[in-house]
């Protein structure tokens, strides 16, 4: 391609610009990055179009960086998976950025902008990245920016959950380092497409145990059952928006590094732990479920539903076949919980603000006085039940179908069972707002932006239920 | 036998002690160390296993260089996090 | 947690290790292409010393984002510790007149060893890691001697200076996009590029890292 | 004769680094830490690494080292066996 | 998009559209609020009446969106389909008024009429939904939208009728949801078909068939209440009377009877069925339910309540006829789809106008209600007269068919079924008759919130439905012969779904 071409080409600007603004964010110090942060996002948003543009027309395409190509250089893979994963992150982040205008004060903004830019770069790295020690540097960019911004505003609570996530999210990055070691020991090279077809259908132990050792610690970064405990405290204890892009897209970038290392790096020892794999996604969903039904705390509750809803990620893996109808329903899920998640949360901020306290019970009346907001984490609800019209609802029945070709019943009644635990959890968030407000209760107002943004998001996840033949399209584009 | 493999073996210990180390320790300091001990048995593991055939391999060393500049990162984040919460009271986490 | 679980994860730390060990030993002996890709086109990379060429040009990106991930623990630091300022003043402790002097002997010659560091790493051992830490030393030499205070809010230069590195990394990577790639530099001017995307990360590198021990120092309820 | 230097080395650094663990003093346990990152800066020469080997002792020991001293004052003593928030239990 | 694709989305927008900005609207723009109710119910009522003229005239409707690969949302507009459409329509305008005059001055008004804008596009929805994936949707829709109108009174009981409402719904639709996927798996996307699609499926699949036949009826017959899936039907007594009259007569149990037709004539296909054994066990539950809710109702003194088991029992009509093979059968059943509608609109109209004139919520407190209020007592005499089958009524015509459906499809036992549930409907409407109008009214009433002014009872938005309604059971009744009667609407879908015999 032509100069002028190259130099336009959205996939590095889609690394370039976010590290770009996140740096000048911190040079511009107080008062700069919400400027910085919204445009940036908002050309991010037009090249993660682009790049959709281009897959869906002329399928998927790697990026040589530096010029030397794999293995010797490394290479970014653009596929139908990593585009539609990018657009989740940009279409997340946007609503958000005009969210945390609003919601924080200017001395916590100097902190947020860059943290939230190198977040956001981390992830678009991470989705494109095709060599596995690249993608243990973008795992590390994205721990640390996800664990500084837990700890913003330094309550002890957050930062004690900050400490704990760094730990567990540090300890996992070694264990994945470790197999990176011994792969690279086996095979000489970390870069994806070179490793695929070294590793046979019955490789050394080595290989067994990196595998064992990247995945354990990727589902430690996933936060699934029984490794969720880091998640509600750091979750729920964080401020909004920063809850908001954890649930959304933190937690998937590691779950998005587990599909790809089941589908192009260790097919045949994936296969092996599939099993395993569904059984604790589903006790994530009822575990999960149960403890969000528990908690009297908004925020809590969502955090919780976050361990539940991630668990259906991890049903996929048993139904994986040819048919590609669990891998849908997986990125379905995946990109569904994205939308309705982030949505969630910040509407919980909203509510939190306008009642300005954190329980349940304090939400009696909120309906009449935020109904905007409400409205937006009913339709969030809806998808995280489920129900239709909305991603989420298409990502279950893709699941359920998946399950019944394959003949496997257990997996039907999670699904299904899933679905009505979290219609209870969500009513009762809902039913609360419609009691009638008690005579001393006084609500504070809340500005348009964060409703809005909220609401936004929240359209988008059950927009989504009405299109999923384009996502099913890129998706189709896969990496040969 | 080479010296790449021995340290290669090395760092398995040294990995899985520290690892165990982060599960089983409940002091923050404690779990800081014990977690740039797995890191540097990764790190010993990466390059040694390279060169279990006495060879020079400069793509792991440079690999292992970026590796230790993020983990000294990550504890002073974890130390600076640490220091706050033994300052700021008992947050219970 | 109970006795019962620490020796569980105990003895399966040792099947663990156990484990992997044997995995090693029965490995064969590799047939490695990387070494020999690296020496191959070593000529091309702009730099003599095979370590700096896989450092700054073929796995260059990786390097990249590794400055992102020191300047984030900064950050995440700073995040952590709201109210900034106001403990600044806490922050020199006067130190004996022995270390003083030591202190300003010896930062001169850290920073020119720092300097050779990074002109050398171009053909042997050293580079911007290893001069940045040198530097990084020597502040923290400086703030044990009392002559530098704690960094409690950075200000625009500081800023700068703590930025500026990644800043002309990425304006390089992104400025010969025009060669068909992120950070592909034109074969003849790739040893100046690294040289002075070197340059730009000794300077930061020694800040953030000094930062690392400043921004900490004044913090912490020393007596 | 290297062979056996090197197998010294590694036990070394088993050693200190178990020691890291084990002490029951913080103070000794640092310090043993930064002992730790000088066998590591000899297990890197031995590697033929000697970039790692400045790096590791400029950072890894030193820095790391520094940066674990200085946050020693941080830490009443009498913290060892307290349950510490971090601890990894459920809320 | 030609016109005739595009025009059962218009029938969709002509109340979604309203509804969204109704929920947008703050509480003090009643006149805006209202004019927009009003103008959506008789842009719809227009439409609907293109619709009549054009499928009469053997036009076909239809819409297709694709959500997934092989996975659409298709609407079309059939016979059956405008048969539950246009009742609701129709209804839907008077509920609308009633709920006008009803909540005047009551609070959230504007959330109130936003959801039941939503919950009337969800049942045209489920009455247009071409295929069951279609269905689906706008079947859950609806239990979400009317949700928050159950519980609109925000007190304790309101939250208590609207959880257990919640439980029994999702509950269903979980069911549903596995039958439609499952079925999907089997034979892929297909459409609603005059006489099924499933009968050129492999016999050896009879068994899967017979499962989910038994998913996807559980899953309708929750809002149906079927009994003993019927247990959420009296709880939801709570809700105000437009909602209670919504519930009952045009949407939720309705869309429960209509899935009901659907999956046995144009999923199945009603021969099909009656191949697989299906029809008789249905008829069975049908029965049952029919006789165990006038029993129940017999001993409720809430009147609300009464009315509630009354429904139970009325709705199973209904899926009696369904379940009668032959098309007399189908006829009495679908007739009364519509009939029931009428009817039991009407009684809900007049008890909400006891309760908000007088007060009255329990039957015992009906002693005189008549002299105090004749045209309200009127109209409710004629509804409860229908329930019982009192000739001249719709209801009398319901059952006549119903009865000659039992004969045809030689289930005598059917017939005394029928003539069991008329002798409690009697037993139980008749003593609230005498009470009103032969028992001397008290001292006062329990508490007398519109006082009479001369000739008006109570608000003339609250008169005037129940009475347009009751004048409707009489005509149905009288004129069931005439060309645009439901009768003779019923009598067309009919001869569609039997391939063979006609009637």
């Amino acid at each position: 391609m032509g100069m002028a071409e190259a130099f336009l080409d959205p996939l590095p600007w889609l690394i370039v610009l976010p590290l770009a603004w996140a740096a000048l964010a911190f040079l511009g110090g107080p008062g700069r990055g919400g400027h910085l942060a919204v445009t940036g996002l908002v050309v991010q948003l037009a090249l993660a179009l682009a790049l959709a543009g281009q897959v869906l027309e002329n399928g998927a395409r790697t990026h040589a960086v530096g010029g030397w190509g794999a293995p010797l250089g490394i290479d970014l893979l653009a596929d139908g998976l990593a585009v539609a994963m990018l657009l989740l992150a940009q279409v997340v982040a946007l609503p958000l950025a005009v969210y945390a205008r609003a919601y924080f004060s200017e001395v916590a903004q100097t902190a947020f902008w860059p943290l939230a830019g190198f977040l956001i770069a981390a992830l678009n790295a991470l989705f494109l990245s095709a060599d596995l020690f690249n993608l243990y540097v973008t795992l590390e960019l994205l721990s640390l920016a996800a664990v500084g911004l837990v700890a913003l505003g330094g309550k002890p609570m957050q930062v004690a959950a900050a400490l704990r996530y760094l730990l567990v999210s540090l300890t996992a990055s070694a264990a994945y380092l470790m197999g990176v070691a011994l792969i690279y020991g086996t095979y000489g090279t970390v870069s994806i497409a070179t490793l695929a077809p070294l590793i046979g259908a019955d490789p050394p132990l080595a290989a067994w145990l990196a595998a064992g050792l990247m995945l354990t610690g990727l589902l430690a970064k996933t936060a699934l059952f029984p490794f969720h405990f880091w998640l509600p405290p750091a979750h729920g204890g964080a401020a909004a928006p920063v809850s908001a892009l954890l649930s959304a897209l933190v937690v998937k970038a590691s779950f998005y590094l587990v599909l790809r290392l089941a589908l192009d790096v260790f097919p045949a020892l994936a296969a092996h732990a599939a099993p395993i794999l569904g059984v604790l996604g589903a006790a994530a969903i009822l575990w999960g479920s149960w403890q969000a039904l528990r908690t009297p705390h908004i925020k809590m509750l969502v955090a919780w539903s976050t361990v539940a809803q991630l668990g259906y990620l991890f049903l996929v893996f048993p139904l994986l076949a040819p048919d590609g109808l669990a891998l849908q329903a997986g990125v379905m899920q995946a990109i569904a919980h994205g939308l309705a998640k982030a949505a969630m949360f910040a509407a919980a901020g909203v509510l939190m603000l306008a009642t300005g306290r954190d329980t349940l019970a304090g939400l009696a009346g909120v309906a009449g006085r935020v109904p905007v907001t409400l409205f937006a984490f009913g339709l969030a609800g809806v998808t995280l039940m489920g129900l239709p019209p909305s991603g989420g609802f298409l990502a279950k029945w893709l699941l359920i179908e998946a399950a019944l070709s394959h003949g496997q019943w257990p997996w039907v009644v999670v699904v299904i069972g899933g679905g009505l635990l979290a219609a209870a959890y969500v009513f009762k968030v809902l039913r609360q707002a419609f009691l009638l407000a008690p005579e001393d209760s006084h609500f504070h107002p809340v500005p348009r932006s964060m409703e809005w943004a909220a609401f936004v998001l929240a359209a988008a996840s059950v927009v989504l239920g009405l299109r999923g033949v384009e996502l099913m399209a890129l998706l189709a584009k896969g990496a040969a | 036998m080479t010296p790449g493999l021995i340290y290669a073996l090395a760092g398995v210990a040294l990995f899985v002690l520290g690892l165990a180390g982060v599960v089983v320790l409940n002091q923050a300091l404690r779990r800081i160390l014990a977690f740039n001990l797995m890191g540097s048995g990764a790190f010993l593991t990466l390059v040694g296993l390279a060169q279990r055939d006495g060879g020079v391999d400069p793509v792991p060393q440079a690999m292992v260089l970026t590796g230790i500049v993020v983990a000294v990162a990550a504890t002073a984040l974890a130390l600076a996090l640490a220091r706050r919460l033994a300052q700021g009271g008992h947050g219970d986490g | 947690m109970n006795t019962a679980v620490r020796l569980g994860v105990i003895l399966s730390a040792l099947a663990l290790g156990a484990a992997l060990a044997s995995a090693i030993l029965d490995l064969p002996m590799p047939g490695r292409e990387l070494p020999g890709a690296v020496v191959a086109n070593l000529a091309d990379s702009g730099v003599a010393h095979p370590v700096t060429a896989v450092l700054l040009n073929f796995r260059g990106y990786d390097t990249l984002l590794e400055v992102a991930v020191l300047l984030l623990a900064l950050l995440g630091i700073w995040a952590a510790s709201p109210g900034q300022g106001g403990a600044v003043a806490s922050a020199v402790y006067p130190a004996g007149p022995v270390l003083q002097t030591l202190a300003r002997l010896a930062v001169p010659l850290m920073i020119l060893t720092a300097g050779y560091l990074l002109w050398a790493g171009a053909h042997r051992p050293g580079g911007a890691f290893q001069a940045g830490a040198v530097l990084a030393a020597a502040a923290v030499l400086l703030h044990l001697a009392g002559l530098l205070p704690a960094w409690a809010s950075p200000g625009f230069l500081l800023r700068l200076g703590l930025v500026g590195g990644l800043l002309a990394f990425l304006a390089v990577a992104a400025a010969v996009l025009g060669q068909g790639a992120l950070l592909r530099y034109p074969a003849d001017h790739a040893g100046a590029l690294i040289l002075l995307i070197e340059a730009g990360l000794t300077i930061s590198l020694g800040l953030i890292l000094a930062g690392l021990f400043l921004v900490l120092a004044h913090r912490g309820g020393r007596p | 004769m290297s062979l056996a230097f090197d197998v010294l080395l590694a036990l070394a650094l088993l050693w200190s680094a178990w020691r890291t663990l084990a002490t029951p003093d913080l103070a000794r346990a640092v310090v043993m830490f930064i002992v730790f990152g000088l066998f590591m800066a000899l297990a890197w020469a031995r590697l033929s690494a000697p970039d790692i080997a400045l790096a590791e002792a400029a950072i890894g020991a030193g820095l790391t080292g520094a940066l674990l001293l200085d946050a020693l004052g941080a830490f009443p003593p009498l913290k060892e066996g307290e349950k510490h928030p971090a601890g990894e239990r459920e809320r | 998009m030609t016109l005739n694709e595009a025009l059962p989305l218009p029938v969709l927008a002509s109340s979604l559209v309203p509804g969204l900005i109704i929920f947008a609207l703050p509480e003090s723009r009643i006149r805006l609020r209202t004019a927009l109710n009003l103008f959506g119910a008789t842009a719809k009522l227009v439409l609907v009446g293109v619709l009549l003229a054009g499928v009469s005239a053997g036009e076909t409707y239809g819409f297709r969106h694709e959500v997934l690969p092989g996975l659409e949302l298709v609407f079309k507009a059939d016979a059956l389909a405008l048969l539950f459409v246009t009742l609701s329509t129709v209804l839907w305008l008077f509920t609308t008024l009633y709920a006008i005059g009803y909540l005047e001055g009551a609070p959230h008004r504007s959330r109130f009429f936003g959801f039941f804008s939503l919950c009337v596009t969800a049942t045209m929805g489920i009455a247009m939904a071409g295929n069951l994936f279609t269905f689906f949707v706008f079947y859950e829709l609806l239990t979400l939208a009317t949700f928050p109108l159950v519980v609109h009174r925000g007190t304790p009981q309101a939250m208590q009728g609207g959880t257990v409402y919640l439980a029994y719904t999702l509950g269903g639709g979980a069911l549903l949801l596995t039958g439609v996927v499952w079925l999907h798996g089997l034979v892929g996307s297909a459409d609603f078909a005059h006489g099924g699609y499933l009968s050129a499926l492999d016999p050896a699949q009879a068994g899967q068939l017979k499962i989910v036949f038994l998913l996807l009826i559980a899953g309708v017959g929750v809002k149906a209440a079927i009994v003993p899936l019927h247990g959420w039907l009296p709880q939801a007594m709570v809700a105000p009377a437009p909602v209670s009259a919504l519930l009952h007569a045009v949407a939720v149990v309705k869309a429960g009877a209509f899935g009901v037709v659907r999956i046995v004539y144009e999923v199945y296909g009603v021969e099909f069925a009656q191949f697989l054994n299906l029809l008789t066990p249905l008829a069975v539950a049908a029965s049952i339910t029919i006789v165990w809710g006038s029993f129940r109702a017999l001993f409720q003194d809430d009147l609300k309540k009464r009315l509630a088991y009354s429904t139970v029992s009325q709705v199973s009509y209904i899926v009696l006829g369904v379940a009668m093979f032959g098309p007399l059968g189908t006829i009495g059943g679908l007739v009364h789809l519509v009939h029931q509608g009428i009817m039991k609109i009407t009684l809900f109209f007049c008890a909400g106008n006891y309760a908000e004139t007088l007060g009255i919520h329990k039957v015992s407190e009906m002693d005189g209600a008549g002299q105090r209020m004749p045209w309200t007592t009127l109209a409710f005499s004629i509804g409860a007269l229908g329930m019982m089958g009192v000739p001249l009524t719709a209801g009398a015509v319901s059952k006549a068919w119903l009865m000659d459906g039992a004969q045809a499809a030689h289930a005598g036992w059917v017939v005394w079924v029928l003539w069991t549930s008329s002798l409690l409907n009697a037993a139980y409407f008749l003593p609230i008759l005498w009470r009103a109008w032969l028992r001397p009214a008290p001292a006062d009433w329990p508490e007398e919130h519109i006082p009479a002014k001369g000739r008006r009872e109570t608000a003339w938005l609250l008169l005037l439905p129940p009475l347009v309604t009751a004048a409707a059971v009489l005509v149905a009744g009288v004129f069931a012969e005439a060309g645009w009667s439901p009768l003779s609407w019923a009598r067309l879908v009919a001869e569609r779904e039997y391939t063979q015999w006609a009637p």
